[in-house]
């Protein structure tokens, strides 16, 4: 648990980046700030492992003020991920992974085998830890970057704004990667960006700072879209907050008709205006009407209570049904979300 | 080119010469003694330079310092602070009033560069090291300086192209080294030592040219220079 | 070196003469070379010339010999004043006149037919070895035959170029062979002093051989050839009235005046041109 | 004429002006001769070859790679080398200074022209500008401040190294050295190194200048930007 | 009009960047290139003004082939965009924008006054035309370059992601310049992105390109959306489909209801299950049940018949209602669209 008790920084100039901030990033969590640039965010992140002194305040490491402590000592337990990776250029890439294995006076080759197993951890090839940094696509060396920071497992982890120089494809890419990765590893995670999409998908808390250093909202992703604390937060949310807020709505408890679905031989009229035809294994293919013939129409899938009330709205928008086509886990046709379905699950959500 | 004619004529006369072999006035004794020289020099200015162009670079502070001496460094004549220093120094019988001036010359050239080589770093990855728990002196020696070492070495080589070039200016006041054959001959009107020395020196600078180009193979990081093939 | 293949840049006519033949209209050009006892003389030369009404241009400083001797050739210069041991040198360098009537005879014969030499005064500057009043005491030194027994033992200082001209000659003529040839320049008389060597290539005439209690060792073979002051002219060029002025000049010139004249250069640093009048006025030349 | 030697500025102002080729402006004067002279040459020849490298890339491997030992070779020797085919004049210094001011010269013209943002050569092409004229009217004055960057270091060393040339009796102000050096005196040293110093600084000052006047759109970069 | 005719385009190292592209351009509309990286967009763009030639194939602008055009002059008749704006930084603004008048002849004075009167209509301060590119921001710069294309009135303009670089709000200003703009000069527009947002927000018709330079679908916005060609398409379009659709529905044909507002002081009870709140001149507060008394519920909001059906979706998911708060040009509540009525005009989008 990583603790900042009325932390601020003026810096020599006068600027004060960080404004009595209090905020707590809980153990095993990823912690998001999130804000316009000149908030302050990287000051915040820096001050945990005293990059940059505090002015006033406290930041508290398990109880622990990091004040007292030696800052190289430090920062050897504290991961510290940046933009453009920061690897050293004139080091294999194992190299670079072992690099704080090495400080703490581990052997070569134990240091060697936990970097060779980082880099496959973190899904790189390990043929390329032979390799030079500027040999690799961004999108590497933003893993490595992520891998080196994990050689010496620490608990604590700093990401600034880790992702922001590669392409959107690679971004989201290393995005899952790195909920994966928490996922086994349960670190305690801060992460710095101004991508307020990265800040909802990535984080448990997400916190919001406004310019001049102030916290504007600390609040788990669903809450911060359901209920922005101000103006500020609510226009930094961007349009489309309603839409993207089923996205935290689950789609397990979806009521589903299983009664709609017919072979794709079936002649067969029906009161039901609408009728999905399923091949014999499950697929689906499309709508028909009540009336056999006619073209069949295009569908949407989800999957049932994987995916969110945003994907099963966007696939009943998708056919002119309006009903929502549900998949199991192996594709296949679980039932459909009738458009009232649909209507009684969001109503939920909206009170919840 | 009947110019060209007579120059290998000169070259002949002055490398047929077997007086020119042996003795402290010959071929591989001038050579030993303008390497000596020079590399005397060259150390000096770069036991002087590198340090503090790592601290400057490092620290940031005295920035200004290397600017104004980069500066006036160029604009100095050679030949004057030569003779400036000879003057200064009469009587002390030594190499020192000519090795004086010589490391004073080649001193700018690897300040300059090794602080801006050292400046240069991209300041990302000196966070990088910070931020993994590098001690100070661990970032300069075990991050910096291998990233920079690139204009670090560039700068010992133009003071290496600078210094030969002293070296054997520095033979007009009395230093030994391959200059000798040009200033005596010049002075005697044995233009075949002349065209001998000369030709000598030219090929002793580019000797440490070449020399430099491999110290800089050998001792950068290939994920420095580049020098692998992108695959 | 042997120097036979092409011809030598330093020692030849090779090089464009750059200054113009302008010696026409009655003015005599001075020049002199880039030291200053030549800078001295030319001016006592000048200012000479200039009292008697003659329309005189200073060029001084001009370069080496391999410059000023073409510049005179082609009328460039009309006057340069000259040493003319080494002139001969320069003319032939195999010529091995040694006493001032060989070589201005030498010189007469082998100069070109547009220049010629006037009368040689006796003032010379002369190459020397010469060793403190101290070591010559010491050692009981007044010749260079005499330096022969004790040369093994000791530094020679002399510009640097004077091994590359001398060692062989020494071990011929006196059989001197030296511990050391330290390259000295300029330094070379302070060096004697502060003993960091014994004996050195002084000019006869700088100023620090009474300065520093130096003394000349008699060149008894004559090895080191006459250096007398002599002008050099481009014929056409010169009057009667320019030759009759110089040569006396030449007259009165003797070693010990210029002695003291470079003294005044050298060691309060006065200008060539005022030592020069001073001089002229002395000898009631101007 | 009192006794002892003068001071600095009494040996200064004796010296100044004799009318006499060896007086301190004559050799101020010679000195300007052949230090402006290797520059102007350096320029008149590295601007083409400089575009000549930018344009056929592939030139300006073995042209930098010659350059770089042109720029190796020491002053003096090709000074001497040069005798032989020049004589004793200040041709002779003049041409190698110009050589080394070219090697310095092309690469800057060629990272001038590289210093050109690939978009704004574009966007030249693509409004309509012949090949010609984009060169004169939008690469070379983009150029200009890299060109100058490296103008400047050729003046500057160019001014500095003439002095060598003292050596063959042709260093303008290096004469002051030699003479000083012949005759142990200091004022003569003094001066040339002061001159020879500020005659660098004066002229690196005016390129200065130059790119202020040329380049309004550099130099307004560090004022006001709002 | 500028129809491609079977182009296609091989590098010389043997790259097939386009191929046998037919497309047609009309006349007065924009035509937006989207694809991803290094399909071919470029390429495309530039064969048009003969930046580069195409290898096989014809490009006809009004039916004459370009290729028999001398490039300068084929050139100084085509607008061209492009990221970095590509002003010539040693250039004032307003000599900038006036440069193809320059390279035309014309004389100085008419050439500077009709930059001056471009900069206006680009929405620049005519201060800036004394300004050097650098001392304007990326935004500013960006309006620049656009004028600049449109100094001499070409009739074509060429854009290539002219507004990738600058950040998301300003891209968003400089899009809906675009469209104004485009409103009152009816030019012939070719635009390229890598942004399938940009592409459906500016196109009149949309060309999706895959890598290797083929065309893979040719649609208008909507229809591309309603009918990716193919499964390439479809995934280029990315997630959320349906709902982008709704973008293109208008609201105007929304059923409101103007039985549900009450007064702020109202304590009537109501059959109703929420009721809007609302201030003396029209404002809303927020949804009460019919019960009075209780905390007030938030609510969303659209412009009814300005917004698209997307903002009066999301602004109904906006409130436990499930109702969207329709308001007029004024911010005036106008109406209520309740879950009914949105199912409904849903339903008509996806069958029309
Ligand atoms: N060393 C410094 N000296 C003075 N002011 C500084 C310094 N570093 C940062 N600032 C200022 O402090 C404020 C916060 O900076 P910080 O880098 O923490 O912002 P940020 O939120 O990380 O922004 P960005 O998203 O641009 O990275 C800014 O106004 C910045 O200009
Ligand atoms: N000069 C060239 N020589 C060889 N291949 C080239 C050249 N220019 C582009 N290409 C190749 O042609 C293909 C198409 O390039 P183009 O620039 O048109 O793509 P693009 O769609 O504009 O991509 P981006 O979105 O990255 O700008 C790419 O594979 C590219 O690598
Ligand atoms: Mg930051
Ligand atoms: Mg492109």
């Amino acid at each position: 648990m990583i603790t900042f008790e009325s932390v601020t920084k003026r810096y020599a100039d006068g600027t004060v980046a960080v404004d009595h901030l209090d905020l707590e990033a809980p153990t095993g969590e990823i912690t998001v700030l999130v804000g316009p640039s000149g908030c302050g965010k990287t000051t915040s992140l820096r001050m945990i492992n005293r990059m940059i002194d505090a002015s006033e305040g406290r930041i508290l490491l398990d109880g622990v003020p990091v004040q007292g402590i030696d800052p190289p000592t430090l920062r050897r337990g504290i991961g510290y991920v940046i933009q453009q990776a920061g690897l050293f250029p004139h080091r294999k890439i194992v190299d670079n992974v072992a690099t704080v294995p090495y400080l703490l006076g581990w052997d070569r080759k134990k240091a060697r085998s936990r970097a060779m197993e980082l880099l496959e951890r973190v899904g790189l090839d390990p043929a390329l830890s032979q390799r030079y940094p500027f040999q690799l696509s961004g999108g590497q060396q933003q893993r490595v970057g992520v891998a080196r920071a994990l050689a010496a497992d620490p608990p604590v982890l700093l990401m600034d704004e880790p992702f922001s120089a590669v392409d959107p494809i690679v971004r989201t890419s290393l995005q899952d990667e790195l909920l994966r990765l928490q996922s086994e590893l349960n670190k305690t995670i801060v992460f710095v960006t101004h991508d307020i999409d990265e800040a909802i998908k990535l984080g448990d808390r997400v916190a919001v700072l406004r310019v001049g250093g102030k916290l504007a909202q600390l609040a788990d992703p669903k809450t911060l879209l359901a209920a922005p604390a101000d103006d500020f937060v609510q226009e930094f949310l961007g349009h489309d907050r309603g839409i993207r807020r089923l996205q935290f709505v689950s789609t397990e408890g979806l009521r589903l008709r299983t009664d709609l679905t017919v072979p794709e031989d079936s002649t067969a009229a029906s009161p039901e205006p609408w009728l999905l035809v399923v091949t014999g294994d499950g697929s689906p293919v499309g709508w028909r009407t009540g009336e056999p013939g006619g073209e069949l129409e295009p569908f949407g899938t989800f999957r049932h209570g994987h995916d969110s009330m945003r994907t099963a709205l966007d696939a009943a928008l998708l056919s002119p049904s309006g009903y929502a086509v549900a998949l199991d886990a192996d594709g296949k046709v679980a039932g459909v979300a009738t458009r009232q379905a649909l209507d009684e699950a969001l109503a939920e959500a909206a009170d919840g | 080119m009947t110019w060209l004619t007579s120059f290998f004529g000169w070259l002949g006369d002055f490398f047929g010469d077997p007086a020119n072999w042996s003795g402290t006035g010959g071929i591989p004794a001038r050579l030993l003694e303008h390497l000596e020289f020079s590399a005397l020099a060259l150390l000096l200015a770069a036991v002087i330079a590198v340090p503090l162009g790592l601290l400057i670079g490092h620290t940031g502070r005295g920035e200004v310092l290397v600017v104004v001496t980069a500066n006036l460094a160029r604009a100095l004549p050679t030949l004057g602070l030569l003779v400036m220093f000879v003057l200064l120094l009469l009587g002390t019988a030594s190499i020192w009033p000519v090795i004086i001036p010589l490391v004073l010359l080649s001193v700018p050239p690897i300040l300059v560069n090794t602080f801006e080589g050292i400046k240069g770093v991209d300041p990302e990855l000196r966070d990088a090291a910070y931020g993994m728990g590098l001690r100070g002196g661990q970032v300069l020696g075990r991050v910096l300086v291998p990233v920079a070492l690139p204009l670090i070495l560039l700068g010992c080589r133009l003071s290496a192209i600078q210094v030969v070039a002293t070296t054997t200016v520095a033979a007009y006041t009395g230093l030994g080294g391959l200059g000798r054959y040009v200033i005596d001959g010049f002075a005697t009107k044995d233009y075949a030592s002349v065209v001998g020395g000369s030709v000598l020196i030219v090929l002793f600078a580019l000797v440490v040219q070449v020399l430099f180009a491999l110290a800089q193979r050998v001792a950068v990081s290939p994920g420095v220079s580049r020098r692998l093939k992108v695959r | 070196g042997g120097g036979s293949t092409g011809g030598n840049p330093l020692d030849t006519t090779s090089a464009a003469p750059s200054g113009s033949a302008s010696g026409g209209g009655g003015k005599a050009i001075v020049g002199s070379f880039d030291f200053d006892e030549s800078v001295l003389l030319a001016s006592i030369y000048a200012q000479a010339l200039e009292a008697k009404g003659v329309q005189v241009e200073e060029k001084p400083r001009i370069g080496s010999r391999e410059v000023v001797y073409d510049q005179v050739k082609s009328g460039g210069l009309t006057i340069v004043p000259e040493y003319n041991g080494n002139l001969l040198a320069f003319v032939d360098i195999k010529d091995t006149s040694v006493t001032t009537d060989e070589v201005n005879a030498a010189l007469k014969q082998k100069l070109p037919a547009e220049l010629e030499v006037l009368d040689s005064s006796p003032a010379e500057d002369k190459d020397s070895l010469s060793v403190t009043k101290d070591t010559q005491a010491k050692q009981s030194l007044t010749t260079i035959e005499d330096l022969a027994k004790v040369s093994k033992d000791m530094v020679l200082g002399a510009p640097p170029e004077f091994k590359k001209r001398w060692e062989s000659r020494f071990k011929e003529v006196y059989g001197l062979e030296f511990k050391e040839w330290k390259p000295t320049g300029p330094t070379t008389a302070d060096a004697l002093k502060d003993g960091s060597i014994q004996v050195g290539n002084v000019f006869t005439t700088d100023p620090k051989m009474t300065t520093n209690d130096l003394v000349p060792l008699e060149d008894t073979k004559n090895i080191f050839a006459a250096q007398n002051v002599t002008p050099l002219l481009h014929k056409a060029s010169a009057d009667d009235t320019i030759k009759t002025t110089l040569n006396g000049i030449s007259a009165k010139l003797t070693t010990d005046s210029l002695l003291q004249m470079m003294q005044k250069i050298s060691v309060n640093k006065d200008e060539p041109a005022t030592v020069a009048k001073e001089w002229l006025t002395g000898n009631g030349l101007a | 004429m009192g006794d002892g030697p003068p001071s600095l500025w009494e040996w200064i102002g004796r010296n100044w002006d004799t009318g006499r080729v060896d007086s301190i402006s004559n050799l101020l004067t010679d000195h300007l001769v052949m230090s402006f002279m290797p520059i102007l040459l350096a320029l008149v020849v590295a601007l083409p070859l400089g575009l000549a490298c930018a344009r056929w890339r592939w030139l300006y491997q073995p042209t930098s790679g010659l350059m770089n030992v042109v720029y190796a070779l020491p002053s003096l020797p090709v000074f001497m080398l040069l005798i032989s085919v020049t004589g004793l004049s200040q041709t002779t210094v003049i041409i190698p200074l110009a050589f080394y001011g070219t090697a310095v010269l092309i690469p800057a013209v060629v990272d001038g022209l590289d210093s050109v943002p690939d978009h704004v050569r574009q966007s030249a092409v693509a409004m309509g500008f012949t090949p010609l004229r984009r060169l004169l009217a939008v690469e070379l004055p983009i150029a200009v401040p890299v060109v100058l960057a490296g103008l400047r270091v050729v003046a500057v060393s160019s001014i500095s190294l003439v002095s060598v040339g003292a050596l063959i009796g042709q260093g303008g102000l290096g004469g002051l050295f030699t003479r000083a050096y012949q005759n142990p005196f200091m004022p003569p040293v003094i001066t040339g190194i002061v001159l020879i110093v500020a005659l660098a600084l004066v002229a690196d000052g005016l390129l200065v200048l130059a790119q202020r006047l040329l380049t309004p759109w550099v130099r307004a970069r560090k004022g006001t930007a709002s």
